[in-house]
């Protein structure tokens, strides 16, 4: 593996994950669909994993790469919980536009 | 033994005071009254004791009774004071005091708080010998203001009427002007001689330690003689004393003629060798003195009340005194005090006679023939009209001839105007006179109908007062006077030069009871001979509107003073006090009004949230990294 | 005995009050209040005889906070000024009938709790927390048992609260300055920091801001009226006569030794804001129509003479504010009380509804007028020989201060008198006017015996304070 | 350590228990469970230790907070019984899940590593999602759910991003080596990056200016006991987290750093405040009034050697004002769908005690003596000022004048507007808790060193 990160270089990485982060953020700030939403999170902690990776194999440390396997866990956790919260709106709302949630505000 | 006595003289009154307010209603109107005389005439009897021993030995009894105020310069302590001064002054005050007692138990006898009156005249017998005998300005201060509360609470004796509240308030308030003036003295007297003690200052001001702080002592004695002028109205502060007229009788003769109103002459005696530092401020005095007396006695010259009358004839008599004093005479207003209050005394008893028969009628336009009715009350008033008219032998010629003397000696221009004031006298008291007692009577019927002689209780003070006014320019006979030699030792200085009887003095004398004869002669051509009798309110016209307006000074100070205040006052109740609460509500307000604004911040929409959060991570990141 | 049995008393009775229930409470804390009067007593007795009644405890290690009361002749003063107003105070309230008195007597033990350490902590951090302490009961007592509509009441009460909390708070402040200096809150060390000009500069102005509001100071009076009239009788007497002493109190214990250079710098300054609120109050108080209204402008103008006196920084100047302390406390108490009389029989407080009481009740209108003339300062009166003393001592300073504070003695009078004028005289009331029961006038006279003993015989009084006072102002002048 | 592995076993205890049928026992039994927890707990106290390749370290530090956690816990356990009775089914559910949430809380003061501190911080934002949408059929419930959870793993995205950086510039997870690495000179500027990333997570976590928008809204949306916990021990938990990460990652922290952290003090403190002057909804106005107090707690960032114990004492206090004040509130909103401030008309009459709790826990979170907030503001000021930060101490004393009105106007509205409606009885467990609650503040108002001497 270190071969890959001395052809391609551990910047590489940062910056494609980097820019994963950054479609996810955006993705999250522009999107009002909730699913989407979840995506862009989800590809957010994915562009994380993809970095941890990186940096696990420059580092020549395993650690990070089990670091991934918590956060994906813990992703999936999330999203499930998410996903509960999300069908209990649909089902009393009938929407998953998160614009209709504005009822709590001042 | 001294001690006792001292506390004896002091405490009697005051213990009547409070026996006639405490049990006053229980004992009776008759115990009351006798109670409250006996009081004062306790007073006087130990007054007479000392009186004797200190004119025998000529050493001033001093007795400390306890400590008082302590600053951290000096302190100021509970000590009395006999001296020949404040004994003089103690044998007139229980003297008439006790006359006045006498004549309140029969003229008073119809009021329902007879009882209080008599607390409040002992009350006020208690803090004039307070003012008297204190070793110290503070002591007399506190006698002081006593005296003015007592004066207050008499003038509103019949506190119904809230015309009578109105003037004692005034009477109050103006005194009080006056103390403001009489306190900064005190504190600069005490700044300047670390003492408030008369003796020790007295031995300062021999010692020449004053001489460092001539400037300040002016302003000191200026400020005691504003103190002095609220007190014995005197321009500009007199305004409040014909008011004062509202309350009883009695109370117009003790306090507002005989006794209170000459505290002021009192405390600049006292404090003599002060004031002869400060000539500049003696002239004032003087000045301030001669127009008082002028120009209270150009208002007298029309009034129609027989009280204000002699009100006004107070306050110019006062005015005389004063001039003596400025003049650095103050042998002789001690003298013109003692006659004065002998004749003034004398003459208010006697309206106070006339009020009574008359039951209640002040106005003398009411009034007329009483000679007849009224024998005793109308020769003892004849005897004091003299007195005060300076028609020799009677009391108030040897007084008022040697103000006049003393005047003509030092500055003609005052004499002058007191010479004019002291014809003026002689007319609106030959007036008051004719008025009174001649002609025939112009009441209603039915007063004449009720129209008697007072009961030996009002004439015997009466009486008295009619000798006492008679003789008693004894006191000080120009050439050979007793006073002025009794009244040495308080002087830091010889006492005034006594004018031999030389032809000066005999042609001023001369000149004097002319102009008084003159000034009787004109009252008795307009009011015997013509029969005039002074006409209803409303169609006076001219300047004389403008002296029975007594020159609009009441006006004037109500709209230059008390009017302002009043509208001072409304306008920081009603705009400052709300406009600085809503400063404070204002805080208040705009944090609201932010809150208010700031909750549409928190729209609700998670969209925004996120923004938000987002840009708040890119500034902390940016601001961290990039900005450096 | 230490001195933390007059503080132990009164928590206690606060609580046996609140458990003793309705029907005993005011009796309970009638008793606890004149238990702790004796307790002061036996420690003024103490500190005659020369025995240090102090306490002194480690509270806190970390920040170092002692709980340490100490015992001078000032602090003793205020002491008693509060033990011996406190059972009047109670008892003036017997007439009243509260709708939960357990509470209320519970409360007012309670503030007296900790007025009274305010008036003796000696260590800085104690001092604040009874000071703040104290705002927590009068809060209550005029939220729930005060007058007229309820919601100008909350508005006022809040107002006040919040004024004096934000003041006190700027205090804080500076005692949490002045510790990072000194490394404890103990007054003595507090006294001995050497501070630049500039920390002693703004250290007292956040010590002046807390106490201007308390005393109060104008500009920063808009609190004070409204309270008053507002609070209950009880509350406001609690407020005028010990609460606003423990300002000016302050001032002389904490402002002033601690930051010194500055006072002098500021002093005239200061001087001249507190007889302007003096001229300001005596004016103001002229055309009020509300009786305690008008005596609570009254009270301002006398507590800018007091303050006044504090900053001129004499032993005089002090020393009169001390004296005048006590004599206000005492007249202001008695006063409103006359007012609680008259409301309790007329049920009103507005001026042109009374007047021509005096007839019916010539013994009330004489403790009334008593009254009246100690509060403008009648010689031979309590409250003379402080105002005496603190314009002496104003006039040491600038004569002008002396003529312009002692415009009082006339305006004093004017709206005193014109105030007595229209309650008490005059024709006579159509509405009867009951005579004073028993405890009003066991009150009344109390408070009139103590400003006229003391009036003639303040020695033991100044005797009591003028070494502590000198000690203030050598720390002061060092 | 044991702490970690005894709650874990607790909640599954918990669910188990529903499966056995012994639903009555559950609350007592966890309440018991959680005091044995407790002693234990503390018995570790003055042991300095790390399990698991330093995953896990023991020290004084985590001891004190983990206590505190576990005492909120046990207090909000108490309360539960009460407040499911409508959905007793479920109760064995909403404990455990609160026994879960208190071991992600401990784990995330004990973590030794990083990937500890992540789970622990996802352990209790999931538990919270969770109690935050748990009232199903609530809309409002609903939204808060939703607000929380989006909101909540976004900041989880950045906190992770910050971890990632992190663990690029160091090479480890460790908390010892990114404490060296942190220290030394030669640290990348990534390693910078990530920590502010994490510093904004956290921000976000406790609810700062201007990463604060979510806490309103959820709070007030919220089941009232969830409020409590998030209000009470998330926020603590997280605010004894931050502290201990900035111990580890900003060894020498710098004047930039420091600045930001002033400059989100004096912005949550002032919005916080304002915010909360124009309220109705109690909840709502205690979020906002935990936005202002963790512009207080912030402080404690800019003194890191000194400030443990004042933060500490901070924690408690507020935790301890909030959790008897959230029992008041349980008790004055039960079958109410709102709580708006109106619910407390005449609480005072209805309820005295309940109304005196209230009161004293309001007073003590507006900073007023003898109550402990007062002292956990003073101590914390006081140690800001040790770090020469004398205008966060101006703003903050500005601020505590602003928070009174409005805890006053909840006060006011208990003692004088007219009650609407009859007194309930308050149960038992409330009035346990309340007084308790209320107790052990004022008892540590009076005697602050019981806690500011553990440091």
């Amino acid at each position: 593996m270190e071969t890959i990160l001395k052809e391609i270089g551990v910047e590489t990485y940062l910056y494609l994950s980097a820019l994963l982060f950054s479609i996810g953020v955006f993705g999250i700030l522009l999107r009002r669909n909730a699913i989407i939403m979840f995506m862009s999170i989800e590809i957010m902690l994915n562009a994380v994993n993809l970095m941890l990776v990186a940096f696990s194999t420059f580092h020549q440390d395993a650690s990070g790469q089990v670091f991934v396997f918590f956060s994906m866990a813990v992703a999936a956790a999330e999203v499930a919980v998410g996903l509960a919260i999300l069908v209990s709106i649909f089902r009393n709302h009938g929407s998953i536009d998160i614009d209709n949630l504005k009822n709590l505000k001042g | 033994m001294e001690t006792g006595l001292v506390l004896l003289l002091l405490l009697a009154p005051f213990v009547g005071f409070l026996t006639n307010i405490f049990l006053g209603k229980q004992l009776g109107k008759n115990a009351s009254g006798y109670l409250g005389t006996l009081a004062v005439i306790v007073s006087f009897i130990v007054t007479t004791m000392f009186f004797l021993q200190v004119s025998e030995t000529k050493q001033p009894i001093t007795v400390h009774l306890f400590d008082w105020i302590a600053l951290d310069q000096f302190s100021v302590n509970f000590d009395i004071l006999l001296d020949q001064l404040s004994l003089l002054w103690l044998m007139f005050v229980t003297g008439i005091g006790s006359l006045i007692h006498i004549y309140s138990i029969s003229y008073m006898h119809d009021d329902e708080n007879m009882h209080k009156f008599f607390g409040y005249l002992n009350l006020f017998i208690f803090f004039m010998i307070t003012l008297v005998v204190g070793s110290n300005l503070l002591i007399m201060f506190i006698g002081w203001e006593g005296v003015g509360l007592c004066s207050y609470l008499l003038i509103g004796f019949w506190y119904k009427n809230q015309e009578y509240n109105d003037a004692a308030k005034k009477a109050f308030i103006m005194n009080r002007i006056g103390d403001l003036g009489f306190l900064v003295g005190i504190f600069i007297i005490g700044y300047v001689f670390n003492s408030l003690d008369f003796m020790t200052i007295k031995q300062a001001v021999i010692a020449g330690e004053a001489s460092a702080n001539l400037a300040l002592l002016g302003v000191a004695t200026l400020c005691l003689f504003i103190g002095a002028a609220g007190k014995s109205a005197q321009i500009p502060l007199y305004t409040w004393l014909p008011d004062a007229m509202a309350g009883p009788t009695p109370v117009s003769a003790l306090i507002h003629a005989a006794t209170m109103v000459t505290a002021g002459i009192f405390m600049i005696t006292r404090l003599n060798f002060l004031f002869d530092l400060t000539p500049t401020v003696q002239d004032i005095i003087a000045v301030v003195g001669a127009v008082t007396s002028l120009v209270a006695a150009s208002i007298g010259l029309v009034q129609n009340d027989i009280k204000k009358v002699l009100a006004y004839s107070t306050v110019s008599q006062l005015g005389l005194m004063f001039l003596a004093l400025g003049l650095g005479a103050y042998e002789i207003a001690v003298f013109h005090v003692i006659t004065h209050a002998f004749f003034k005394a004398c003459l208010f008893l006697g309206s106070g006679s006339v009020i009574h028969a008359l039951h209640g009628e002040q106005d003398m336009r009411r009034m007329g023939g009483l000679k007849g009715v009224m024998k005793i009350t109308f020769f003892t008033f004849l005897i004091a009209t003299l007195a005060i008219s300076g028609i020799p032998p009677f009391a108030g010629f040897f007084s008022k001839d040697e103000i006049l003397m003393v005047a003509f000696h030092e500055n003609k221009a005052l004499w002058v105007i007191a010479a004019i004031a002291s014809i003026m006298t002689a007319f609106y008291m030959f007036r008051l006179l004719y008025l009174t007692f001649f002609k025939e009577f112009r009441g209603t019927e039915e007063q004449k109908h009720h129209l008697h002689e007072s009961p030996a209780l009002i004439t015997f003070p009466l009486i008295v007062l009619g000798i006492l006014s008679a003789v008693g320019g004894a006191l000080s006979l120009p050439g050979n006077s007793w006073l002025n030699h009794y009244l040495q030792p308080i002087f830091a200085h010889k006492a005034h030069a006594e004018h031999h009887l030389d032809t000066t003095a005999y042609m001023l004398m001369g000149i004097a009871v002319v102009g008084a004869l003159i000034g009787i002669g004109m009252a008795f051509s307009k009011y015997i001979k013509k029969g005039e009798v002074p006409v209803e309110d409303a169609q006076i016209t001219g300047f004389a509107k403008t002296l029975y307006n007594k020159y609009y000074v009441d006006e004037t100070y109500m709209a230059v003073i008390v009017k302002p205040i009043y509208a001072l006052a409304k306008f920081s109740r009603d705009y400052i006090e709300t406009g600085l609460s809503n400063v404070v509500f204002g805080f208040g307000n705009v944090t609201e009004e932010l809150s208010m604004q700031g909750k549409k911040l928190q729209n609700g929409n998670i969209g925004f949230y996120l923004f938000a959060f987002v840009f708040g991570l890119c500034s902390v990141v940016f601001y961290l990294f990039f900005l450096r | 005995m230490d001195v933390t049995i007059v503080l132990i008393l009164l928590l206690i009775g606060a609580l046996a009050t609140y458990f003793s229930g309705n029907a005993l409470a005011s009796k309970v804390a009638l008793f606890f209040s004149v238990a702790a009067l004796g307790a002061s007593l036996v420690i003024l007795n103490q500190f005659n005889q020369g025995i240090d009644s102090g306490f002194s405890a480690v509270w806190m290690k970390n920040p170092n906070v002692l709980f340490s009361l100490k015992v001078d002749g000032l602090a003793l003063a205020m002491v008693l000024l509060t033990t011996l107003l406190m059972p009047l105070i109670i008892l003036s309230s017997f007439g009243n009938n509260f709708i939960n008195p357990k509470n209320f007597y519970a409360l007012v033990l309670f503030m007296a709790f900790a007025m009274v350490g305010t008036f003796l902590a000696s260590d800085g951090f104690l001092y604040y927390i009874f000071w703040e302490l104290s705002l927590i009961p009068i809060y209550f007592i005029a939220l729930l048992w005060g007058n007229d509509d309820v919601k100008e009441r909350k508005k006022a009460v809040i107002k006040f609260f919040i004024y004096t909390f934000a003041g006190s708070l700027f205090m804080l402040a500076a005692f949490i300055y002045l510790y990072q200096k000194a490394g404890c809150f103990q007054l003595d060390v507090l006294y001995g920091l050497n501070l630049s000009a500039k920390e002693e500069f703004w250290i007292f102005l956040a010590f002046f801001l807390a106490y201007a509001i308390k005393i109060p100071l104008i500009p920063f009076h808009t609190w004070q009226a409204t309270v008053y009239q507002k609070a209950p009788t009880v509350g406001t007497m609690l407020l005028s006569g010990i609460m606003l002493k423990m300002g000016l109190y302050s001032v002389i214990r904490w402002q002033l030794p601690i930051a010194p250079n500055a006072a002098k710098e500021l002093q005239y300054v200061i001087i001249g804001l507190s007889i302007a609120g003096v001229i300001y109050g005596s004016i103001v108080a002229l055309k009020q129509k509300d009786l305690k209204k008008l005596l609570a402008y009254s009270s301002l103008a006398h507590v800018g003479l007091i303050a006044a006196g504090c900053y001129t920084l004499t032993v005089d100047g002090l020393r009169g504010a001390v004296l005048q302390m006590i004599a206000h406390g005492f007249v202001i108490v008695g006063l409103f009380f006359a007012a609680e009389i008259i409301y309790r029989r007329y049920e009103t407080r507005t001026i042109s509804d009374m007047g021509g009481i005096r007839q019916q009740t010539p013994k009330f209108a004489s403790m009334f007028m008593i009254l009246v003339l100690a509060s403008v300062a009648l010689p031979g009166t309590f409250n003379f020989v402080g105002e005496f003393t603190v314009l002496y001592s104003l006039f040491t300073k600038n004569i002008a201060f002396a003529i312009l504070g002692g415009t009082t003695i006339i305006l004093g009078a004017f709206y005193m008198l014109r105030m007595f004028q229209h309650v008490m005289l005059g024709e006579t009331n159509a509405k009867t006017f009951a005579d004073v029961t028993l405890t009003e006038g066991i009150v009344m006279v109390a408070i009139i015996g103590f400003l006229l003993f003391f009036g003639l015989y303040p020695k033991p009084i100044i005797e009591l304070i003028t070494p502590s006072i000198q000690e203030i102002i050598s720390v002061i002048s060092k | 350590m044991n702490t970690l592995i005894a709650i874990a076993v607790l909640g599954v205890i918990c669910l188990l228990a529903e499966i056995f049928n012994l639903r009555k026992a559950i609350v007592p039994v966890m309440i018991v469970g959680l005091l044995a927890i407790l002693g234990m707990t503390m018995t570790d106290f003055g042991v300095t230790e790390s399990h698991y390749n330093n995953m896990i370290v023991v020290n004084n530090f985590t001891v004190t907070f983990s206590s505190l956690f576990i005492v909120l816990t046990i207090f909000l356990v108490t309360l539960s019984h009460n407040f499911y009775q409508e959905q007793a089914t479920k109760i064995s559910d909403f404990i455990s899940i609160k026994l879960f949430l208190l071991a992600g809380a401990v784990s995330m003061v004990s973590f030794g590593n990083l990937a500890m501190f992540f789970l622990g911080i996802e352990v209790l934002s999931i538990a919270l999602y969770i109690l935050a949408g748990s009232d199903r059929l609530n809309m409002k419930s609903n939204e808060a759910g939703m607000k929380y959870f989006l909101m909540g793993s976004f900041a989880s995205g950045i906190i992770l991003f910050g971890i990632a950086l992190i663990y690029g510039a160091v090479g480890s997870f460790d908390m010892e080596m990114i404490y060296q690495a942190s220290n030394s000179a030669t640290t990348v500027d990534w390693f910078y990056i990530g920590v502010s990333m994490i510093t904004v997570g956290m921000l976000f976590k406790i609810a700062t200016v201007p990463f604060h928008f979510w806490a309103p809204d959820v709070y007030e949306g919220a089941p009232a006991l969830t409020t409590a916990t998030m209000s009470t021990l998330a926020k603590v938990t997280a605010m004894a987290t931050f502290f201990k990460l900035n111990m580890a990652m900003n060894g020498n922290m710098k004047f930039e750093y420091e600045l930001v952290i002033v400059i989100v003090s004096i912005a949550s403190m002032t919005v916080g405040n304002i915010m909360a002057l124009r309220q109705n909804n109690i909840k709502r106005m205690l979020a906002f009034s935990g936005i202002s107090h963790a512009g207080f707690m912030v402080m404690a960032l800019l003194n890191l050697e000194n400030a443990t114990g004042s933060l500490f004492y901070y924690t408690v206090a507020y935790g301890l004002a909030g959790i008897a004040a959230f029992t008041v509130i349980l008790y004055a909103c039960k079958g109410k769908d709102n709580e708006d401030i109106e619910n407390f008309n005449g609480l005072g009459k209805r309820s005295p005690l309940m109304a005196m709790i209230l009161t004293a826990s309001l007073l003590s979170m507006a900073g007023i003596p003898i109550f402990s907030g007062f002292f956990a503001k003073f101590f914390i000021l006081n140690s800001t000022l040790q770090a020469g930060w004398l205008i966060l101490v101006i703003a903050g004393v500005i601020n505590s004048m602003i928070a009174v009105y409005y805890y006053f106007r909840v006060i006011s509205a208990m003692y004088t507007k007219e009650a609407t409606e009859e007194a309930q009885k308050v149960p038992f467990e409330f009035y346990i808790v309340a007084v308790v609650a209320m107790g052990l503040n004022i008892a540590i108002g009076l005697f602050p060193s019981v806690l500011m001497d553990l440091f």
